[in-house]
């Protein structure tokens, strides 16, 4: 699988996903640096996590403006699969390749944490190898990650199976006591129409080593991503 | 009309005798800029000038120091090549003034201590006091500098993994706000701040220079009175996004080669690194300061060698490099201006627009600047007080749930989740351990960390408290199974000019110096906060002591969270029950007073050494050393932590009950076994006291002869203060 | 010429921090508060004289870059610098 | 009553927010810009009908909250609400 990251001032989960990428992947991603506008042939381009631009005037915001963005989206339309972590998450929303927003968490403040997220479907690339219902542990690391999205979008992304991960308890009940941030529907993820674009708060690329104690569940996305590349 | 110099002095800090010393040397009287310069310099905060003579007793050297006081973080060797930098810094009055920017950029400046030598910061910490709960501005300070603590390190991307945070009504009007920073380097790739060579040019980058806290480093050298909250200096602002572009753009940079010396401009600014980087080398510096990128119109030459505006660095480059360095930083959309040269002159002399602004040597300078043996009165020591001058508990269980919801021993999982603890994806251990373990990228070795202090104990007896400080850090960073390897002192006083304060100071010193003799602990960097006290009233003394311990093996480390039921749980260590300046006494009976538990070095470090080798054999499946509110407090800190219960047994010779359960004493560990006697044996054999004292198991917390409560209650009285105080009006 | 663009939450759009202050001023002892609301205000030195190219600049950052128009809304103002 | 309340940095405060985004616009071929600061827009509903007393009580809402009065002013206009 040929996967890039794509790295924009002040992104800061860049070089996790990247590790996390060679390691599962087998090679290294490349590193494509927001100003550039011309990508090599890819499979996989990952918006990473971080603070870009500071997270000044509303996150994701200003990266989503950036030259490397249109051809992301490019390839976006052309079906390559995109995934974007937390601040990428934010990233693409703002970019409008996934609709929503992410507001300010309902507490207010950053929260970070290992939350217990639902597999609500297993229709893509990027969940392939969950079971729908497992239960995974993800860290989470934000300060806005409160998704919302006006009742049609609600609607649709429900009708479509559009949802690809929730908040649960460790058993998989929605509950607000652990909805970390109060996000619509207990929301942590969501796909595009075309099912090739992923946007989640949580970190899989964190949970990849098992050392690090999340039970290294989040290995499996990267490891779908490349059985459907090979399929 | 001509200008009162020497009054304009007297304004900027300068005593009397400190002046004649400037017209000594100078052999003229100085201009405004030059005093703000002298000043600044001479300043407690930059010239160390009431706590040389005695930093200079401390141990510094080692096998495993490469470089320790003196540089803008000490260095260890971590073996392959790879060195540790780290350091612990205050910023206890910017705090004050304003938690969150004040926090925020003591965050970011000790993150460009480490950085400027060459090191990825991989690790923050924090140690945090605050003033009693009940006071009206307590909830505002904690909130508000967590929030910055946050902001500053989750944008950079640097984990916060540790820290601690206490409450004592001395830090009412005295906040401190330590943080500390921990980077990995080749030992081959450290950068150093001695400039060299004549004529190379002198670079700054970063951001623009700003009016920003002028005169900082002579605020934080002086104490508040009642109007200092009126007299707001323009506050600094923290913009950790251009640090975080300014950390990656100058790591480039360092890779090229193009950097002779660099030196990040943090107190007294452009005036302190300058200085700095031309003594240190034995050269002069020409500055032309209108080439300074600013941020306002209309500043002054004043104005541009005293700002502290943040995010801003100084380097000598080799010579010809400028235009490959211009591009990095350019890429990085950071300001980079060529403003200066070195020179043979040994002078630093700055001009504007053509205009000489100040022109003064710099050896002197350095040289005579004043140093005072101040007077000091050792405090007086206090009796020790035995179990049977305080009254015994029926119901044990009852203390345990009050100590565990008091302010101190409470869970301080509401800081910590406000702070990004995974990022880099090395974390192995986050907060609410012992020690944190970060893996060092790449391999797996991994670093401890830690940090310490315990100011009721030094406040009761300096000399013991500062042995305790250290001890309990060495403690921490074994109770994981790491190998102790040197520390970091952010020594938080009161006036020096006070003999009593003067006292703790000393001897808060000298048990750090013993300690850390004794333990093989060098002090590899430091920082010395004074004038923490608001009208005559001074906080308590509080030497924080950051740790780094190296592990080989991050597979192999314990935690202290029980792992199974049925375990032999082991007491390693003992001790008469300590309740002298204890948790207990204060708590419970309402008293904060008796000598603080002795600390015996010896005892220490034998007992270290063989938990060390029990967790690296794998014998040993939990861990956890013995500290504030003693044995049952630790006990339920494994218990709360894996949600299984325990039940504990007294053993026949142990001191009365509240002196067993909730003493004091140093130098021990908890640890859960599967084969008790086989530890107990080789305990014995070692010379080490181990005592089975219970077993793991169920969901409650027992103890032999008295009532039982659930791991879950525990919990929730643990977890629940700090929320629910922080939501409070 | 200065700009100052007002962004601020559409209608419907929950607003927790507006939320927070309201709870903050009631807790100080303020009474009779209603809703609050938080939204942004930013300043914009413009170089542009003509107030009509201006408001066609401003309102084109606007929809590229200052308000994220699924959520919030923005109103301009012009004052002489 | 509404109650407008503008909370913006101080002169010579640093405002990296106002950077960022001056920076962003300049990214995006907005061409004559000059300073850029960010603030923040309070609104506040008062049940408050008479206007001297609603701006004596918002002012000590600002210097109590809602601003920072080592880094930040503020300024309070009333509209009908
Ligand atoms: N300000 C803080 N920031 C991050 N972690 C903290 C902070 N305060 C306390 N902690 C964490 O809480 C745990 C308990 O702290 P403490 O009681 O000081 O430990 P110990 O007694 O072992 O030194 C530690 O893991 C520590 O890192
Ligand atoms: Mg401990």
């Amino acid at each position: 699988m040929r996967a890039a990251v794509i790295v924009f001032p002040g992104s800061n989960c860049d070089r996790d996903a990247a590790v996390a990428l060679t390691k599962i992947v087998g090679r290294a991603p490349a590193m494509i640096w927001h100003r550039d506008t011309e990508l090599p042939k890819l499979d996989l381009i990952v918006v990473p996590g971080g603070f870009s631009y500071g997270d000044y005037l509303r996150s994701g915001a200003m990266a989503a403006r950036s030259p490397v963005m249109r051809e992301v989206i490019k390839r976006a339309e052309a079906g390559v699969a995109v995934l974007g972590i937390c601040n990428g998450f934010q990233i693409l929303t703002e970019a409008g390749l996934l609709p929503g927003a992410l507001m300010r968490n309902a507490a207010l403040k950053f929260i970070c944490r290992p939350v217990h997220l639902r597999v609500e479907t297993t229709a893509t690339a990027f969940t392939r190898r969950y079971k729908k219902g497992q239960v995974v542990t993800f860290p989470i690391a934000h300060g806005e990650g409160n998704y919302f999205a006006a009742p049609e979008v609600m609607k649709r992304l429900e009708g479509e199976d559009r949802v690809a991960f929730r908040y649960t308890s460790p058993d998989g009940r929605i509950d607000p006591a652990h909805n970390p941030n109060g996000s619509l529907g207990a929301i942590a993820g969501i796909l595009n129409e075309r099912r090739n674009v992923l946007g989640l708060m949580p970190h899989p690329e964190r949970a990849s080593d098992p050392l690090l104690g999340f039970g290294g569940t989040g290995a499996a996305m990267f490891e779908g991503l490349i059985e459907a590349v090979a399929a | 009309m001509t200008l009162d110099l020497a009054a304009v002095a007297a304004d900027h800090g300068l005593n009397d005798t400190e002046y004649q010393r400037v017209l000594q040397i100078l052999g003229r009287e100085p201009n405004v800029v030059e005093i703000g310069v002298f000043a600044a310099m001479w300043s407690e905060h930059c010239s160390y000038k009431s706590s040389k003579v005695w930093l200079k007793t401390l141990p510094t050297t080692g096998p495993q120091v490469v470089c320790g006081p003196g540089e803008n973080a000490g260095v260890v060797d971590i073996g392959d090549g790879q060195v540790c930098v780290f350091k612990m810094e205050s910023h206890n009055h910017p705090s004050y003034i304003e938690p969150y920017q004040g926090a925020a950029t003591g965050v970011g400046g000790i993150l460009r201590d480490v950085f400027t030598m060459g090191a990825r910061p991989i690790a923050n910490l924090n140690a945090l006091r605050f003033g009693s709960p009940k006071h009206p501005k307590t909830r505002h300070f904690v909130s508000g500098v967590v929030a910055g603590i946050g902001g500053y390190g989750n944008c950079m991307g640097v984990p916060t993994v540790g820290g601690e945070c206490t409450f004592h009504p001395a830090y009412d009007g005295n906040i401190l706000v330590n943080a500390m920073t921990v980077g990995l380097a080749k030992r081959d790739g450290l950068f150093f701040s001695a400039a060299k060579g004549v004529g190379n040019p002198v670079v700054y980058v970063g951001s623009k220079t700003g009016r920003d806290g002028i005169h900082g480093a002579t605020m934080s050298s002086a104490s508040f009175d009642a109007d200092s909250e009126a007299k707001r200096p323009t506050v600094q602002v923290g913009d950790p996004f251009t640090e975080k572009l300014l950390l990656e753009a100058c790591l480039e940079l360092m890779a090229t080669g193009a950097i002779i010396a660099i030196q990040d401009m943090g107190a007294a600014g452009l005036t302190s690194s300058s200085f700095e980087m031309a003594s240190k080398g034995g050269l002069g510096i020409a500055l032309e300061l209108d080439k300074v990128p600013m941020r306002e119109t209309g500043m002054t030459a004043y104005d541009l060698m005293l700002s502290e505006s943040q995010e801003r660095m100084l380097m000598v480059l080799n010579p010809g490099q400028e235009e490959r360095a211009r591009a990095i930083f350019e890429k990085w959309e950071l300001d980079f201006a060529v403003i200066g040269r070195t020179t043979d002159t040994g002078r630093m002399v700055a001009t504007m627009n053509g205009k000489v602004e100040l022109d003064l040597p710099i050896d002197p300078l350095a040289e005579a600047a004043p140093q005072y043996n101040r007077p000091w009165t050792p405090t007086p020591k206090r009796p020790t007080i035995a179990p049977g001058d305080v009254t015994v508990p029926n119901d044990p269980i009852a203390v345990l749930r009050t100590l565990l919801g008091t302010a101190d021993l409470a869970s301080k999982r509401w800081i910590w989740e406000q702070y990004d603890s995974s990022v880099m994806a090395d974390t192995v251990v986050g907060p609410g351990g012992d020690a944190a373990v970060v893996r060092v990228h790449g391999t797996k070795k991994g670093l401890a960390l830690s940090s310490d202090c315990t100011p009721r104990y030094c406040y009761a007896d300096p000399v013991e408290g500062g042995k305790q400080a250290v001890a309990e850090a060495w403690r921490n960073l074994t109770a994981v199974g790491a190998k102790p390897l040197a520390i970091t002192d952010n020594l938080n006083f009161g006036s020096p000019e006070n003999p009593e304060i003067m006292g703790q100071f000393a001897g808060c010193i000298q048990g750090i110096g013993a300690a850390s003799r004794a333990l093989d602990f060098p002090v590899v960097s430091g920082n010395v906060s004074f004038y923490n006290q608001t009208e005559g009233r001074a906080i308590l003394p509080t030497p924080t002591i950051g740790s780094v311990g190296v592990v080989a093996d991050v597979a192999r480390i314990a935690s202290i969270g029980f792992k199974a039921e049925g375990e032999a749980i082991v007491l390693i260590g003992d001790g008469p029950g300590h309740l002298g300046s204890s948790l207990y006494l204060r708590e419970i009976e309402g008293r904060e007073d008796g000598a603080p538990p002795p600390v015996d070095l010896a005892v220490e470090h034998t007992n270290g050494d063989f938990v060390r080798a029990e967790i690296a054999s794998g014998a040993v499946t939990s861990c956890h050393d013995v500290s504030d509110g003693g044995l049952l407090v630790a006990i339920a800190d494994m218990a709360m932590a894996s949600r299984l219960g325990a039940t504990l047994d007294v053993p026949a010779g142990a001191p009365p009950i509240h002196a067993w359960l909730f003493g004091e004493d140093q130098g021990r560990y908890v640890v859960a076994v599967r084969d008790a006697e086989a530890l107990v044996a080789r305990a014995r054999r070692a010379g080490v006291k181990a005592a089975v004292i219970g077993r793991t198991g169920g969901r409650e917390l027992t103890i032999g002869g008295f009532r039982s409560i659930s791991v879950e209650e525990l919990r929730s009285i643990h977890e629940g203060w700090l929320p629910a105080y922080m939501a409070g009006p | 010429m200065l700009a100052k663009v007002h962004v601020t939450l559409k209608n419907g759009v929950l607003d927790p921090q507006g939320k927070a202050v309201r709870n903050a001023l009631s807790g100080l002892g303020f009474a009779g508060i209603g809703e609050v609301r938080q939204g942004k205000l930013i300043e914009i030195e413009l170089a542009e004289t003509d107030r009509a190219k201006a408001k066609r600049d401003v309102e084109a950052m606007c929809r590229k870059l200052l308000a994220n128009t699924v959520i919030e809304d923005f109103t301009i103002e012009f004052a002489e610098s």
